[in-house]
């Protein structure tokens, strides 16, 4: 059976340490993210994102089914996670770790629950057609951080999905092939992304005298396995906070935890303009010499 | 037969051996000292679930604890066709009294799909035999009689769909059906439906009034009775049977039977198993009977001091010596796990133990009736 | 050194003979990553640069990559994880197998006074048993001597994972021009003192007077070995980070 | 039909004539089950947990032994009741909220127990829900908390857990919003909220878990309210032991 | 009546809102921020329990026992568990209301075999984990000086095997608190005779406490006979027929002989019906003890039998040595009364 060895008692050590000293083992500062990379590939709704030695592949599916009963004029959004033992020895096929339940439950909150994508705008005919949305989400590498990188990937993707036109008459729906009718992008409510925070109790002890505490943003793997505590926030760039989830560990002052969410916000503004910038310079290469332009004003005639 | 327990307790020999002379005697000393047919104290409470329309809790002395919620909830029935009565009837259960069908007369009529009972014992699955045996006694005995479902009748369009949710709170320590059989019938006991204000076959309409819901199980005095049914278990030792055994004494048990017993209203139907057509007294029924692998069956048995090295007695050479002398050499303070079945005499005392008027069954049913109510 | 790295080769490619060494009387000898397929055909199983000793008649594939697969005779860091009456179980790598250290397997150890070894502690050990079906099996002392030869826990300092085939680059006594790693020499020609180990399984323990140059001296091996620098390169990797301190 | 937001201002009542920082009826027992190690009964308004404590015990067969050897380890089980919604449903036992849940309630209590002192054993919390009206998260966590002081397991202090609500709902950005305590099922369903628990009366959050869309200016005061609510918490499950361990001081003098 | 059927005891205390949460002490939001906890004062509030997080003291003279802790940069001992605080010079600790056993040096304890290993057994002794019985800590049949041979590992069964008791002595604490135990004296062994039981995870002053004397004779009343009871400091009990040793005082290697010949023996002796109804009723009144929450040591459970013994007494036709609820509540005003 594979299995992850442990950081040792030097790793420990060493690294509590270099936190004392406020140092990093890979020099970054406690705030930074690591080196952010983000591809999309020929396909639309197909993200790759890389953070550091992280890397997380998406993509974004849609077909057309029936709506559940209960929900007659709102589309199907699913999102699926997957662990393979590839990314790292601690995985294992068919046994779920606790790793990849709070994977599933921290994107489902974030961008299911607070409705980034608008599900009503996937209705075709009440009650009967609507389009279902999937998001496969694949850990390629683990080396720490899955969830805000998953995150990344999803909104990015989702963003850069295109789903095929539609025609509605009457009782009829008829999907048009992609080459027939230039597909149309999701409407998107919000874009949110995660962000956790990574805390390290220097007192050893905790209690109301806790005064050594250091929090990480984008913790490594060996980071992650030395931490006493995480607490992930989803928020969009509005300021508007989707969940936050501290799910035990060590405790952490209020006042620290509030800090948390106001950096947060911060770093989701830039990751925000980052994945808009790589969608725009996407856009901008995939329209050589500006063929879609000209579709969409022949589609503006036509309509 | 079930599975005998859920756990296996470890006893020594010495210890078996103890217990199981001290039951032999006439009349048997149980560890506690209670006499054969005496129960140990429990704590029962009813009603504890406002958002439920019926529930119980039951403590018992050995600190096993269990809780049954019921919900009810209208469903539209599916519409039957006389000619498949019987065969839905056969689909739908285990033992169904085919008999009561001539009731059908009135339309009041009941499926046994009307219920849905399960069990959870901490620690186990779902589909793990357990739990499954036990729900299968449980809705065995409840639906015996045919006549349960006929409550949950609302009109030849609707019912009731009773949801029987049993759980056990602590470990299984020792054989929770009794523990688990006792809760649901005060929880059944304590079930109130609402008062239906249409009529006929009409969509039904219930009264909001909570006060003036119905119990399922009424309590008008005087007027026959009919109860939950409760399944107790029974064991024997030699000849001794002795009843609410705790695990020590099933470790010991050769015997053991679980006996579901009904109170019927006057029957309009036959039922074979009436011990006691009583006037105004109780009219038992036994309405099911399993019995269960007793647990002595996979203790080691004792080694007497001539076979044991280790008191100066010489072991056998081989092992089928040593197997062989331990068959021959009989002795008092020596465990020996019982083998073979039951005498069929001593099955029909047990259960009469349980029905005869006066006996452990009728004291049981006065002393759940006592415990208050709502 | 009659070591001569002369060309890249694939798996499953046929050598021809002119790239293997011959020697009049030595009988040719295979290393890693080459396969003998009866009656004189060999072929390489991996990718990587071939590589051949003509005065011991050796020849195998030199390669980075893969996991680390325990040898007889290896230099490990093993981490300790449990202790048991008779050994001390350990762990080598990821996926690896838990490899057994015998209690009594330290330099001077005796029933009475043998090292008490924490769960996580660190120790260099030499790989003694290695068989396919079986668990690997560590020593920390020279049979045949009774002395550790450097080998035993490793205090404080840091563990760094670097590739195998750095691991290797940094224990073969080689000329810069071969791929030998001048990194290190550049920090000791600065004045720099450090303690170094070097696991076959990829790992590499520093310890140094502060904790900055122990992680300068980690990051720029991790740097050689991540980006292939040249000397030239680490030269330079060397003066930067010593600029730090 | 959503909430008349208005009457929610500080002065007024709520639904259920409550006041914006007030707890629901808080009740508890502790030593309900005499065969567990530890055990304990908790009502928060209608929401009702049974939590049983069995161990430190022997860690169960070599399989579990994730590195952990030198502490225990803290197993949870949750059971959802299928009858404690308004609807009958029957939980699987894969139900990710659920298990988010133990992951949760194992990991806060794993750093707040002392568990460096029963090396390689286990910790086994058994948590049954009977009846849900809002705060689940709270009330299990709450229980847990009394069937472990019950269970003589050393812990640094009290995990308090209460929920912190918000009257205004996460599109409008009035300034006017008032965060509300304790919230029960239907104020769940309307507003915005967040479970936060915290250790002893301190302000150190052992979990915080939010999962409704809010503007983060409505955050700190939330928090605040929620802090506040777990000292309160605090107070009462503290006398419930304290009761019990006079009761059981007298019980002990003849 | 076969059966009791009790209501449960009313044991909630309602939350009571506070009447203006504004001017009560620790009621009251702050919404500035200013949040700041004033520890100190929850200290006053204690009666006689301490409770989890309570600070015991700030004063530095004293060091921290069981059931405390010292936070990180400060000398205050606080309390770990709910209980009652101990002084034992300058030794400061908090015993438990309940918990579950704690091995110490020196305890006699009844023990059950879980596992049986090449060199040792492991037995369950009500501690968080199982204690060790090696091989080498229990006396061989044939004279306790012979050497432990190669036979006797193969013959582990003979001597222990799964699911026997033993009375033993725990010898020494490993690190990590599991206990080693051992069975060389007379007094210890194999446990026959007799019925087991077990009242463990009692604490704060209630079950079984460390005594002076953990194993005593009783002579028991309506001619039952001696009967010997085993209270493990661990929360097992054993109780068994009194087994004369033969041979006096004589010689004491005659002792050792005619011990180890039934040391390791699984077989009952003739046990008479009077002697097994008073060890029912013994059993009982431990088990009334244990539920009332009171001390069980030879003291009590001699009051207590003779008081069991005597409401029997008063109890008009046949002698039944059952505690019902009724009668245990006479015993215990019995109890009370002396």
């Amino acid at each position: 059976m594979p299995r992850e060895t442990a950081p040792s008692l030097n790793e420990k050590l060493f690294f509590q340490k270099a936190l004392e000293e406020n140092l990093r083992i890979d020099g970054r500062a406690f705030d930074q993210f690591r080196a952010l990379e983000l591809e999309f590939g020929d396909e639309y709704g197909v993200a790759d994102v890389r953070l550091g030695k992280t890397r997380i592949h998406t993509h974004i599916s849609a077909q057309v089914t029936a709506p559940l009963p209960e929900k007659p004029f709102d589309g199907l959004f699913t999102l699926t996670t997957e662990l393979s033992p590839m990314a790292s020895p601690a995985f294992e096929v068919s046994r779920p770790t606790p790793t990849e339940l709070l994977l599933s439950r921290l994107l489902e909150k974030t961008i299911r629950r607070s409705q980034a994508l608008d599900t009503e705008s996937l209705c075709l005919l009440a009650g009967q057609k609507v389009w279902a949305v999937r998001a496969d989400v694949h850990v390629l590498s683990h080396d720490g951080n899955l969830v805000d990188a998953a995150s990344i990937a999803v909104i990015a993707a989702l963003q850069h999905f295109r789903r095929p036109d539609v025609s509605v008459e009457g009782e009829s729906v008829v999907v048009f092939g992609l080459e027939e009718r230039e597909p149309v992008p999701l409407s998107m409510l919000h874009f949110p992304l995660c962000v956790t925070f990574s805390f390290y109790d220097l007192g050893g002890g905790a209690g109301e005298e806790e005064g050594e505490m250091r929090v990480l943003i984008d913790a490594t793997s060996s980071e992650e396995m030395l931490r006493d505590g995480g607490c992930t926030v989803g928020m969009n760039r509005h300021g508007e906070v989707c969940q936050i989830a501290k799910l035990g560990g060590v405790p952490v002052d209020a006042v620290v935890l509030l800090n948390c969410i106001a950096v947060a916000g911060q770093k989701v503004r830039e990751i925000s303009d980052f994945v808009k910038g790589r969608l725009e310079s996407d856009r901008k290469k995939r329209d050589k010499g500006g063929w879609m332009e000209e579709l969409r004003a022949e589609n503006d005639r036509v309509s | 037969m079930a599975p005998s327990s859920t756990q296996q307790i470890l006893l020594s020999p010495a210890e078996l051996s103890y217990i199981h002379t001290s039951l032999s005697l006439s009349p048997p000393i149980r560890p506690d000292a209670r006499t054969a047919s005496q129960f140990r104290p429990l704590v029962a409470e009813t009603d504890i679930l406002p958002s439920t329309n019926g529930s119980a809790r039951i403590c018992f002395a050995d600190g096993t604890e269990a809780i049954v919620g019921i919900k009810a909830e209208v469903e539209k029935s599916r519409p039957i066709y006389q000619q498949n009565v019987e065969e839905l009837d056969l689909s739908a259960g285990a033992a169904d009294d085919e008999d009561e069908d001539d009731e059908v007369g009135n339309g009041v009529k009941g499926l046994n799909e009307w219920v849905e009972l399960s069990v959870e014992i901490p620690g186990f699955r779902d589909d793990d035999s357990m739990p499954v045996f036990l729900s299968a006694m449980l809705s065995e005995a409840l639906l015996a009689d045919g006549d349960f479902t006929k409550r949950l009748w609302i009109n030849r369009r609707f019912h009731w769909k009773l949801y029987l949710d049993i759980l056990l709170l602590s470990q299984p320590l020792s054989y929770p059906l009794p523990l688990l059989s006792l809760t649901t019938h005060l929880a059944l006991l304590s079930t109130r439906l609402p008062k239906l204000k249409s009529e006929l076959d009409e969509d039904p309409l219930f009264d909001d009034d909570w006060d003036a819901s119905e119990f399922l199980y009424p309590r008008a005095v005087g007027k026959a009775r009919t109860r939950p049914p409760v399944t107790l278990l029974v064991m024997a030792v030699q000849e001794n049977i002795i009843f609410d055994p705790s695990k020590e004494e099933l470790a010991v048990a050769e015997v053991v039977l679980a006996v579901s017993i009904g109170e019927m209203s006057p029957p309009s139907g036959g039922g074979s198993m009436e011990v006691d057509s009583g006037k105004g007294e109780r009219d038992l029924r036994l309405l099911a009977i399993r019995t269960i692998d007793p647990p002595s069956r996979l203790t080691h048995s004792g080694v007497p001091n001539t076979l044991n090295t280790a008191t100066g007695g010489s072991a056998a050479g081989t092992s089928e010596q040593n197997s062989s002398q331990r068959e021959s050499v009989v002795e008092e303070g020596v465990w020996q796990p019982p083998r073979g079945g039951a005498k069929r005499k001593l099955i029909a005392a047990m259960i009469s133990k349980v029905l005869e008027r006066g006996g452990v069954a009728e004291e049981v049913l006065d002393g759940l009736d006592a415990v208050e109510l709502g | 050194m009659a070591v001569s790295m002369e060309r890249f080769v694939l798996p499953g490619e046929s050598l021809d003979a002119e790239y293997l060494p011959s020697h009049p009387t030595l009988p040719l000898k295979l290393g890693p990553g080459l396969r003998h397929i009866p009656p004189n055909t060999i072929t390489p199983t991996v990718a990587g640069q071939l590589c051949s000793d003509k005065r011991k008649n050796a020849v195998w594939v030199e390669f980075n990559g893969g996991r680390y697969i325990p040898t007889v005779g290896d230099l490990v860091i093993a981490t300790i994880n449990r202790p048991s009456p008779e050994f001390y179980y350990a762990s080598l790598s990821d996926y690896a197998p838990q490899a057994t250290l015998p209690n009594l397997s330290f330099e001077g150890a005796s029933r009475k006074t043998r090292p008490q070894l924490q769960p996580g502690a660190l120790v260099y050990a030499r790989v003694s048993l290695a068989n396919k079906h079986m668990d690997p099996e560590l020593e920390c002392v020279s049979s045949s001597t009774g002395k550790s030869d450097g080998l035993g826990p490793l205090n404080g300092g840091m563990l760094f994972t670097i590739s195998l085939g750095m691991a290797r680059r940094l224990m073969l006594p080689r000329p810069a021009e071969q791929g030998r790693v001048v990194v290190l020499d550049e920090f000791g020609a600065a004045g720099v003192s450090f303690e170094i180990a070097v696991g076959r399984n990829g790992k590499l323990w520093v310890d140094s007077t502060s904790l900055k140059t122990t992680l300068a001296i980690g990051k720029a091996i991790q740097e050689t070995d991540l980006k292939g620098l040249n000397p030239e390169e680490q030269k330079k990797l060397a003066r930067k980070s010593m600029k730090d301190f | 039909m959503p909430l008349d937001t208005s009457s929610y201002s500080l002065a007024l009542l709520r639904l259920d004539g409550r006041r914006w920082n007030e707890l629901r009826r808080l009740t508890a027992q502790i030593s309900t089950q005499a065969s567990a190690d530890g055990s304990s009964y908790l009502e928060m308004g209608n929401t009702k947990v049974i939590c049983t404590v069995s161990g430190p015990s022997e860690q169960k067969a070599a399989g579990s032994d994730r590195g952990e050897r030198d502490k225990a380890g803290v197993r949870v089980e949750i059971s959802v009741a299928g009858f404690s919604g308004v609807e009958r449903k029957r939980r699987g036992r894969n139900d990710k909220r659920i298990n988010e849940m133990a992951t949760t309630i194992s990991s806060a209590f794993q750093t707040n127990l002392f568990t460096n002192l029963f090396p390689h054993s286990t910790i086994t919390l058994s948590l049954h829900l009977l009846s849900s009206d809002g705060s689940v998260l709270a009330a299990l966590l709450n229980a847990s908390t009394l069937a472990l002081i019950d269970a003589g397991i050393p812990m640094k202090d009290y995990i308090c857990a209460c929920t912190a609500g918000s009257t205004s709902s996460y599109s409008s950005n009035d300034e006017s919003a008032d965060p509300l305590l304790d919230l029960n099922a239907q104020e769940e369903l309307e507003l915005p909220f967040l479970t936060v628990a915290t250790l002893g009366g301190s302000d150190s959050v052992s979990v915080l878990v939010m999962e409704t869309k809010v503007q983060v200016g409505r955050l700190e005061g939330m928090l605040a309210v929620g802090v506040d609510g777990c000292k309160q918490v605090r107070e009462v499950l503290d006398e419930v032991v304290r009761e019990r361990g006079s009761r059981i001081l007298e019980g002990t003098k003849l | 009546m076969a059966i009791t059927i009790l209501a449960p005891a009313p044991a909630i205390i309602p939350y009571q809102a506070e009447s203006s949460p504004d001017d009560s002490d620790d009621g009251g939001v702050d919404l500035q921020g200013d949040v700041s906890m004033r520890p100190a004062k929850r200290a006053r509030h204690s009666r006689e329990i301490i409770t989890p997080g309570e600070i015991i003291t700030d004063d530095a003279q004293w060091m921290r026992g069981h059931g405390t802790y010292v936070a990180a940069s400060s000398s205050e001992i606080i309390a770990t568990v709910a209980g009652t605080v101990q002084k034992t010079n300058k030794l400061l600790s908090v015993r438990p209301l309940r918990a579950r056993y704690t091995p110490e040096i020196g305890d006699l304890v009844v023990g059950r075999i879980i596992e049986v290993q090449s060199k040792r057994w492991r037995v369950d002794v009500g501690a968080p984990v199982l204690a060790n019985l090696p091989l080498s800590a229990i006396n061989l049949p044939g004279g306790i000086l012979r050497r432990r041979t190669e036979t006797d590992e193969l013959q582990i069964r003979t001597f222990f095997s799964e699911g026997d008791l033993l009375v033993a002595e725990v010898q020494a604490l490993y690190q990590d608190g599991s206990a080693s135990l051992h069975t060389r004296s007379l007094k210890y062994g194999k446990l026959r005779n007799g019925v087991f039981m077990s009242v463990s995870g009692v604490g704060g002053g209630g079950g079984v406490v460390r005594a002076r004397r953990q194993v005593w004779t009783i002579d028991t009343a309506h001619g039952g006979g001696k009967v010997d009871v085993i209270l493990g400091v661990n929360g097992y009990i054993w109780i068994s027929k009194h087994v004369e040793v033969t041979g006096g005082e004589a010689a004491i290697t005659r002792i050792e002989e005619s011990v180890s010949s039934t040391v390791y023996s699984s077989q009952n002796d003739a046990i008479e019906r009077e002697t097994r109804r008073e060890m029912a009723r013994i059993g009982g009144v431990i088990q009334l003890l244990v539920t009332e929450g009171l001390r069980v040591d030879e003291d009590m459970v001699m009051k207590g039998y003779e008081a069991a013994v005597e409401v029997d007494n008063l109890n008009t036709g046949e002698s039944n040595a059952y505690l019902s609820v009724e009668k245990g509540q006479e015993v215990l005003k019995l109890l009370r009364g002396i």
